[in-house]
């Protein structure tokens, strides 16, 4: 094994050669270059790989030949041979994606690079402090020295700010150094233990600590990195994000040892303050390099948190710091590389990666390995950080993280989705040498092995969450085949899929009923995939991620499956809403909702984990005393998936600038993954309290309040999908209510009225979907008349609408007559009425949705129509039967679902008397209403049919119109604005407070944050000043404004 | 104003922080393990009779390699930043006056020479391979001073800073091989206190580093003038 | 299943004498308002002669399928209105198909012939059929909640939804009947009734000389009849369902058409005295004083 | 009086250098004369440093005939300062010239020295 | 009449319109959005007795189309007044040509209204009465010689019952009612066939008359 010590020698004595290099050979220096890198990478890897094997003990050189303290010594152990091995690849592959650029640079460039790896490699390895002081500073120069491979005014100015930074930080450093001999008499960090205990010795330590945390880059006295990160070339910027930041934050790992315990939590907080504010910034910028600049900051505060409290993590410490520190060395480093491919730092000229598949996959995965979702490791190190700090009752703490994760989130999503959605530009067009797509490939891999491995450690459940990370990614790896055979494929692999794990989840009913919806929701909201051509690319890898995520939901082994279930779902649906025309803002709003639940949820689990242990919250059993806070979490996460209201505002834009034939999936299918926890918490929570309310008491009121919002809201809407995404809405506040009811029956409506939801909603989406996919508009105001060419869809959205409305014979009255019954026995009539006020105001849109559309004039340009294709109408077709047989058989779904309600929930179930369902209250029987109603409908109908059997049969402008004719089908379909009058009279109700709200939180916090900004003001000396104030403040703090 | 009203009251904050090392700092009265080691045992163990010396380049021998790399890639970056442009020289300055190029022509082979005598005896005298260095670019100082557009040989003082920069590295390479140690400078012989030719590999060293580091600063100072040249 | 073909007999015979009584108690109805007009009026025997002339129509014209299939909606949803309410109380002949549900059953019926006619008259492609209904679930929207938290008062007083329970919770007396023993529901329903009878001040949804009829613009000769055999029925069985709610059901048929015609006559009544309401003004109305009513009927049980 | 030893006071002098330097580096406008702030900062370093090795009565730790080569440690300043104090000056001289040529670069960018003009990346 | 410009409206004209895949679709208002069949004649019941039983009942009912022209119209309020009190017969008021049985054309017609007047009669269903008030729609009256107003109405329409008199007073009116009355019950109130039997004849004299003819020939 070689000594580590030679990564130093091979790296100097190529810097000192390459002096010696001609104009004329510049080739074969970079070719020496990429030799040397390549050497430091293969000494340090092998140390990793004998270290990790086992075949190789940790050890120390020492230089010299003296042992410490008289000399200074390397130390190579696990930790270093990753962080070097790290810094030495990282060099390896930036000398060549930066063959370009070093093959005109001169010689000089080239020493500097291989100096600036030597340093970072020192500092990763000495336990000297002068020595770690003077190889901060040899990066420190090599740094300035590489910002100006790019001599424009920028990168010069941004170098000299960091060069007056790094002389404040060296001199604070310095000091502390020194003085820190004074005390304790030597330099070596080893001998040191005793240094904070000495009178005056801790501040020393202090000194040399906020040196070294001044270093890594914390809000905010950070003023100079961002402006070097805005200013490098990217591959420098990638260089200080995924080196340099790492390579500090080590330092810190090192003096933890000799760093009073009672400082840790602090450190750990000023991190965090970094993480969240740094993110909070981040989202105000339009500057890529430089919000990627605030992105790295950000992570290397939560990795200062990691590192500060290291003891406090305990045996997940690596775990924890791994995950974040590899997420962000492979992602920051790919992202920063692909801002040098596409040469620009706006975000509207990133749309030119689309031209390459493979690197903007790689790019969406970074942007989604940066912001902490699964399968990357960063997901799994924050859930861990969050149990972790749950355990130590660090609230405050993951309020930070998980606000930051919010504004990580938003900007980072917003960056994608603009990329996703950015015309492309002919004239900058994107140049990929393979040396520059090398590194970035090799990195994409890397991160995704990780993320195997983390997965693989964390030990699934193999048929529920591996097979189905398995399918996903074989999407993923096949998606250049035809979208015909991928849907085919999917779908078959959703039939087996279900096949398989049907034993499994045999007999328990509840299962089989949400992974029934889920999966044949899945399979038969696929099926009109079919009329796609083309490869459809992108669609069905996240097509599956989305279901199996709803699947890992059914059936979760623990909390961490559930939450990697959910998550994952979020993306893939993410992706899937962006893919619409005009989503980009829809499904930024969707992502940040989502993502606003997922932390409520992650927060939620933290508290259960300190309440109830780690146990899965869907099987705790009944009561958790004093858990009202994590219900109240719990219930606002589900809510926000199932929009209730004031947390709905993402919805109608979601699902209406969804893919048309993608909105059945991301609505029907979806929205009840928050019906299922809703369930969940409130079979296994139990009645909870907050300050002395009774939670179920104002989810009912929220529950009301959304049915009747959501159904106002479906009134007004001109755009068909929009209005049925509003009635959404309302059918989620009507569940909230039922499920708030917290009885038997309540229950019962809730699960029925979820499956019968998602029934006619996937219907009537379908159906929409088809006749949009024929009209080419979304405007109801732009049909008409569409019975004559679509007759089925008609159909469809008939028996649709009437079983929304809940008009008996079909299935929906069921729902209303079990409300009622359960309204009248729990006493909420006030609430009740709303709901069946809501109920009734559905008819308006109802009747505005099939009229416009299908009734009235038809339009000129619809007179070709054909009706919907075959695989539009068969799913619908399904799902008709579906009603029907429950309209006449309720109890063949509502008699199972009244075996999943416990036993404790109080209330009266439903009996069954045959086919007659009863309470105490009422009672009703389907069939015989079914065949009432037949008969009666048969007889009349017969009757007028034999009476008009010859009428004429006239066309649409056969009307009588005032002893005129109408002029065109535009002017005589009354379709907009159809409810102007009763808009006139409770338009009131409609006044757009959610969306203020809303509006408002984001205009505020984007003037805050552009407040904050001007912190930095550009201006060298006022980030020195910073820098001496983040040192004083920290120093007050610490101390508590004594002299330590 | 204000900000340099708050500017003085935070550094005398800062004061009140460092003033806090002089209230507990105690004046020593004995040398602590490590320096009275280095006083000891210097003499037998690296046989250089500047105490300082060994310290430098043998016991933080690495710290020293670590200066010259930081001269190094400062020259480096001095030279990649200011070289640049190749814009055509109209400088015409005022000729020096007869005094100074006289003395120059004069002095600099002297001042070279000490520099030689600096580097050389590093280990014996106070001095040594920077010191050394720094005279010597002096000597190159006067010379512009003297003459701003005299044209130095490149090629000779880049070869002279690499090869002694590489030898320094292989020097320490040698250490670790046939020594105890990567800088270990015993693997020559220690030879007999107080004479040039003793303290092993640290009269080489210093010889390379004083070598490394005058070219370095010429190279640097030269730079700098060719800059001003373009103008 | 076995049909009770007897008890079938009887619903129809029930049908029957209701229609006859609808189509009577209309002409007698258009009779008092001429009165009222100091005119004589039409006979009462009119809307007999009408059904018959509609029925007799020789040509007809049609617009395609839901044209045909809205007056059946509209038809057979007030029979099925018919057919599951419980007539006479304390008969099991002439409690219909009342086993089949109960008073919620019928109150969701009555949604039944309106979308019906509303789909129907829509795709007559006439834009006051479309005004008019657009107008009429508006106007139904409210109409329906102070109705509702009667209904809710009244079953939670009597504990169940069961109409001839509720009936049978009334006998006794006048003073047992709901109108006297929660009138804040019964009053809350009783105005929620004018609005479900559309008649004036809340009938702009037909509003005849603004939009010619509204929904029925297009509608002639057999539908027209269909429609008008509807109106008979229907209203008659809303009056019936009032009774059987507030006034104390029935327990021979001579109770039951006088107090329906007595119910029925409310409307008129009013309708008589008061103009017309705008849209705008008769949503917000039914959300206001019958709302608050039905809201203290409900917490009076 | 006890405090005004000969360490004390090059600490002091080297504190108020120190004070000075960050005075200078925060409030001069010119990039130049920040830059000599910087060396007035080192200069305070390096002082301090030095005045720490200072033992009273002690000679510099070179071996020669009056000190003898035994009991050295009771005779000599502690040797290990005056190593880093070394290192800490090249590393000044080695920061200041990549300072000044910066500042030469910038000057050429702007025709300025004023550190108020170089502001373009901010916020 | 030679250099007769030939009227085309510009609503009626085929046009081509883009349909939602790009394709280009015709559209010929006239066939499009009109249906084309022309009127039949509709025989009454064969038997007899419920031909006497449905004329009664179509006698007894009169349901009047809202349609006023001319200065008769204003004739026509007072029946509905309770001095007169139409009702009393069986007449009510339709707003809807659909609904309505009884066109009473109440005065002159200028060709523009005879336009519209043909529209609603056509809009009618079979069996549909016509009564024509005033001298106006016998001969012209006093506008026998206008350039815009017709002369005979029935020319036009088949008329059913002619009410003399400038204006007739509603007593005239209702008696004109009872007239009607007769001539249905006793079967001969056919104007409705005879407008399907003679459609040629009449769609001549209408257009003839009618230059700016922007409709189909029968209006369903």
């Amino acid at each position: 094994m070689v000594s580590p010590v030679h990564i130093v020698s091979i790296g100097l004595i190529t810097a000192f050669l390459l002096g010696l290099g001609k104009k004329s050979q510049q080739s074969i220096l970079v070719l020496v270059l990429l030799i040397a890198t390549a050497a430091m990478t293969m000494i340090s890897g092998s140390w990793l790989i004998g270290i990790m094997t086992g075949s190789v003990q940790p050890t120390d050189v020492f230089t010299a030949g003296f042992k410490p303290p008289f000399a200074i010594n390397l130390r190579m152990t696990m930790d270093e041979a990753v962080l070097t091995t790290m810094v030495n690849l990282f060099g390896f592959l930036t000398v060549i994606y930066l063959f370009d650029v070093l093959k005109n640079a001169g010689k000089h460039l080239l020493s500097i690079i291989v100096v600036f790896l030597i340093g970072l490699n020192v500092i990763v390895m000495t336990r000297d402090l002068f020595n770690l002081f003077v190889f901060l500073e040899i990066t420190s120069i090599a740094t300035a020295g590489l910002m100006i491979m790019i001599q424009d005014s920028k990168s010069i100015s941004a170098g000299f700010k960091f060069l007056i930074a790094s002389s404040v930080i060296s001199g604070i450093l310095l000091i502390g150094i020194i003085f820190a001999y004074s005390y304790i008499g030597n330099l070596n960090i080893d001998f040191m233990s005793n240094l904070s205990l000495i009178k005056g010795g801790s501040v020393a330590v202090f000194l040399v600590l906020s040196a070294i945390i001044l270093e890594s880059k914390q809000f905010p006295a950070n003023g100079w990195a961002l402006d070097m990160y805005e200013s490098a070339h990217p591959a420098i910027g990638s260089a200080l994000s995924a080196v340099s930041a790492p390579a500090v934050l080590f330092v810190i790992y090192k003096l933890m040892p000799i760093v009073p315990e009672s400082w840790h939590s602090l450190i750990g907080l000023f991190g965090l303050i970094t993480f969240t504010f740094s993110n909070f910034l981040a989202t105000r910028q339009g500057n890529i390099r430089r919000m990627l600049g605030y992105s790295s900051i950000a992570q290397g505060g939560l990795m200062l948190t990691v590192v500060s409290m290291s003891t406090f993590f305990g045996n997940s410490f690596w775990f924890i710091i791994l995950g974040f520190l590899l997420t962000n060395f492979f992602a920051k480093a790919g992202l920063f590389w692909l801002n040098g491919m596409v040469n620009s730092d706006d975000q509207n000229k990133w749309g030119v990666l689309r031209k390459r598949p493979v690197l903007f996959f790689l790019f969406g995965a970074f942007v989604v390995a940066i912001a902490g979702l699964p399968p990357f490791p960063t997901f799994f190190a924050k859930w861990e950080m969050i149990m972790q700090l749950a355990n130590g009752n660090g609230w405050g703490w993951i309020v930070l993280i998980l606000l930051g994760s919010i504004f990580e989130i938003s900007f980072l999503f917003k960056w994608f989705g603009r990329v996703f959605h950015a015309e492309e530009e002919k004239i900058n067009d994107i140049r990929t040498p393979w040396f520059k797509q090398v590194p970035v490939l090799l990195f994409g891999a890397a991160l995704l092995a990780t993320s195997y491995y983390f997965v693989e450690y964390l030990n699934f459940d193999v048929l529920f969450v591996m097979l189905p990370l398995l399918i996903v990614t074989v999407f993923f790896a096949i998606d250049f085949l035809p979208a015909f055979v991928k849907n085919l494929l999917l779908i078959a692999s959703l039939t087996i899929y279900g096949y398989l794990i049907y034993p499994e989840i045999d007999g328990n009913v509840m299962q089989l009923v949400f992974m029934g919806v889920f999966l044949v929701g899945g399979i038969l909201t696929l099926i009109p995939g079919f009329t796609q051509k083309g490869t459809r690319a992108g669609f069905y890898p996240f097509a599956a991620m989305t279901i199996f995520g709803l699947i890992m939901l059914v059936n979760p082994a623990d909390n961490l499956t559930f939450f990697m279930g959910w998550e994952q779902m979020a993306l893939g649906s993410y992706i899937l809403i962006l893919r619409g025309k005009k989503a980009e803002r829809p499904a930024q709003q969707y992502m940040l909702f989502s993502a606003g639940g997922a932390y409520l949820m992650l927060a939620a689990f933290g508290l259960l984990l300190h309440f109830a242990g780690d146990t899965f919250f869907g099987h705790l059993n009944g009561m958790l005393p004093g858990g009202g806070v994590v219900f109240v979490l719990f219930a606002l996460a589900f809510m926000l998936k199932a929009a209730a209201i004031g947390l709905h505002i993402w919805l109608p834009g979601a699902y209406s600038e969804a893919e048309d034939d993608a909105t059945p999936l991301v609505s029907g299918v979806l929205i009840n993954s928050g019906v299922l926890g809703l369930f969940w918490i409130a079979t296994a929570f139990g009645p909870q309290q907050l300050f002395g309310y009774d939670i179920y008491q104002i989810m009912g009121w929220v529950g009301a309040i959304t049915a009747i919002g959501g159904n106002m809201l479906a009134i007004y809407e001109e755009d068909m999908k929009r209005l049925i995404a509003y009635s959404s809405v309302g059918a989620m506040g009507y569940i909230i209510f039922a499920l708030s009811m917290n009885s038997k029956l309540g229950l019962l409506i809730a699960l029925y009225y979820m499956v019968l939801h998602f029934i006619y909603k996937t219907m009537l989406f379908m159906s929409a979907a088809g006749v949009i996919y024929r009209t080419k508009t979304r405007n109801m105001y732009e049909m008409g008349g569409l019975i004559k060419s679509m007759p089925w869809s008609f159909i469809v959205v008939l028996i649709g609408i009437i079983t929304l409305a809940g008009m008996p014979p079909l299935a929906g009255f069921a729902g209303k007559w079990m409300f009622y019954n359960a309204v009248v026995m729990k006493g909420w009539y006030l609430q009740g009425t709303m709901v069946f006020f809501s109920g009734i105001v559905a008819f308006l849109y109802l009747y505005k949705l099939i009229a416009s559309v299908f009734l009235g004039q038809l339009k000129d340009n619809h007179r070709k129509l054909k009706e919907a294709p075959f695989v539009y109408l068969l799913p619908q077709f399904i799902f008709v039967i579906a009603i029907m047989v429950l309209s006449v058989f309720p109890q063949v779904l509502l008699e199972p679902l009244a075996t999943i309600i416990p036993d404790r929930i109080p209330g009266e179930a439903l009996h069954w008397d045959g086919k007659l369902a009863m309470t105490s209250f009422g009672y009703w029987n389907a069939f015989s209403v079914m065949s009432v109603v037949i008969v009666m409908f048969a007889v009349i109908f017969g009757w007028l049919v034999y009476h008009s059997r010859k009428a004429q049969k006239v066309k649409q402008f056969n009307i009588v119109f005032a002893a005129e004719r109408p002029f065109r089908p535009e002017t005589t379909h009354v379709s907009y604005n159809m409810f102007a009058g009763y808009k006139k009279a409770l338009g009131w109700l409609m006044t757009p407070l959610a969306t203020r709200f809303w509006t408002g939180v984001s205009d505020w916090s984007m003037a805050i944050a552009d407040k904050m900004r001007s912190w930095y003001t550009g201006n060298g000396q006022t980030y020195a000043m910073h820098l001496l104030l983040y040192a004083f403040v920290l120093y007050l703090l610490i101390s508590g404004g004594k002299i330590l | 104003m204000y900000k340099n009203m708050f500017i003085i009251v935070l550094l005398a904050g800062l004061g009140i922080l460092l003033g806090s090392f002089l209230l507990t700092h105690h004046a020593n009265k004995a040398l602590p393990e490590l320096p009275a080691y280095y006083a000891d045992k210097t003499a037998s163990e690296v046989g250089a009779a500047n105490v300082v010396t060994a310290v430098i380049v043998t016991y933080r021998g690495f710290d020293t390699l670590g200066e010259v790399t930081i001269l190094f890639v400062a020259a480096s970056l001095i030279a990649m930043f200011l070289k640049t442009s190749k814009a055509p020289k109209d400088r015409h300055p005022r000729p020096s006056s007869v005094i100074l190029s006289t003395a120059q022509k004069l002095l600099f082979p002297l001042i070279v020479l000490f520099g030689v005598y600096v580097f050389t005896n590093g280990h014996l005298t106070p001095g040594g391979g920077f010191q050394g260095g720094a005279v010597i670019a002096t000597g190159f100082l006067l010379l512009l001073m003297a003459n701003p557009q005299a044209e130095f040989k490149h090629g000779l003082l880049n070869f002279i800073e690499s090869i002694s920069g590489t030898s320094y590295v292989i020097i320490g390479i040698l250490g670790a091989i046939l020594g105890l140690g990567f800088l270990d400078n015993r693997f020559m012989s220690l030879g007999e206190l107080g004479t040039l030719f003793s303290a092993g590999a640290i009269p080489v060293i210093y010889s390379l580093i004083g070598l490394k580091v005058g070219a370095e600063l010429s190279n640097i100072l030269h730079h700098l003038n060719e800059v001003q040249n373009e103008a | 299943m076995s049909i009770d073909w007897i008890k079938l007999l009887f619903t129809l015979l029930g049908l029957f004498i209701v229609l006859n009584y609808g189509l009577l108690q209309y002409g007698m109805i258009r009779r008092i308002t001429a009165r009222i007009g100091k005119r004589i009026g039409m006979p009462v025997y009119q809307p007999y002669i009408d059904l018959i002339k509609n029925y007799s129509m020789r040509s007809q014209i049609t617009h395609g399928v839901m044209f045909y299939l809205g007056p059946v909606f509209r038809l057979a949803g007030g029979v099925g209105i018919f057919m599951f309410m419980p007539l006479i109380y304390g008969s099991y002949y002439w409690s219909n198909y009342s086993f089949s549900g109960d008073v919620i059953l019928i109150m969701y019926f009555m949604f039944f012939g309106m979308l019906g006619m509303a789909l129907g008259a829509s795709e007559g492609g006439h834009p006051y059929s479309f005004i008019g209904i657009s107008r009429g679930l508006s106007q139904f929207t409210t109409v329906e909640v102070p109705f509702t938290l009667a209904v809710i008062a009244v079953a939670v007083q009597h504990h169940s939804f069961s109409l001839t329970e509720i009936v049978a919770g009334q006998q006794g007396g006048i003073m047992h009947w709901n109108i006297m023993t929660n009138p804040f529901a019964g009053i809350a329903a009783m105005l929620a009734f004018l609005g479900m009878m559309m008649a004036s001040p809340f009938n702009v949804v037909q509003a005849p000389q603004e939009i010619p009829i509204g929904p029925p613009t297009e509608y002639h000769g057999t539908y027209l009849g269909l429609l008008q055999t509807n109106r008979a029925i229907l209203y008659v069985s809303e009056s019936i369902l009032m009774v059987n709610l507030f006034f104390g059901g029935a327990t021979n048929w001579i109770e039951l058409i006088v107090k329906s015609f007595l119910v029925f006559f409310w409307p008129v009544f009013v309708g008589l005295v008061f103009p017309r309401f705008r849209i705008d003004q008769s949503i917000p109305w039914f959300l206001k004083l019958p709302l608050i009513l039905g809201i203290i009927g409900i917490f009076m049980v | 009086m006890e405090y005004l030893t000969l360490q004390n006071i090059g600490l002091v002098t080297g504190f108020l250098l120190i004070l000075i330097g960050l005075y200078g580096a925060l409030t001069q406008k010119n990039i130049l004369r920040i830059i000599v702030a910087f060396t007035i900062f080192d200069a305070g370093l390096n002082l301090v440093i030095v005045a720490l090795s200072y033992i009273k009565g002690r000679v510099a730790p070179i071996i020669d005939q009056t000190t003898g080569i035994t009991n050295l440690s009771e005779k000599f300043v502690d040797p290990v300062p005056q190593a880093l104090v070394l290192t800490s000056i090249v590393i000044g001289v080695g920061v200041t010239g990549v300072m000044l040529t910066f500042a030469l670069r910038m000057f050429k960018t702007r025709q300025s020295l004023d550190i108020n003009d170089f502001k373009e990346t901010k916020w | 009449m030679e250099d007769k410009k030939i009227f085309t409206d510009p609503d009626l004209t085929k046009r081509t319109v883009i349909g939602p895949n790009g394709e280009d679709i015709t559209v010929d208002p006239i066939q499009d959005y009109f249906c084309d069949a022309l009127p039949k004649k509709h025989e009454p019941k064969r038997a007899k007795i419920f031909e006497s039983f449905f004329n009664w009942a179509r006698a007894e009912s009169i349901w009047v189309l809202g349609f006023g022209t001319g200065c008769g119209s204003i004739e026509l309020y007072p029946l509905l007044t309770p001095r007169f009190d139409a009702y009393r017969f069986g007449v009510q008021m339709r707003p809807t040509p659909r609904q309505a049985n009884l066109m009473i054309i109440s005065g002159y017609l200028s060709v523009k209204t005879l336009k519209r007047a043909i529209r609603s009669y056509e809009q009618m269903q079979n069996p549909k009465f016509v009564m024509a008030l005033g001298s106006c729609t016998i001969n012209g009256g006093m506008y026998f010689d206008s350039y815009n107003t017709i002369n005979r109405l029935d020319k036009y329409m088949p008329v059913d019952v002619y009410v003399a008199g400038c204006m007739p007073r509603p007593e005239a009116i209702l008696a004109g009612f009872e007239a009607l009355k007769k001539r249905i019950k006793a079967g001969k109130a056919e104007g409705a066939n005879l407008y399907a039997e003679n459609f040629e004849t009449y769609k001549k004299n209408q257009k003839k008359i009618i230059r700016d003819w922007n409709m189909p020939d029968y209006n369903w």
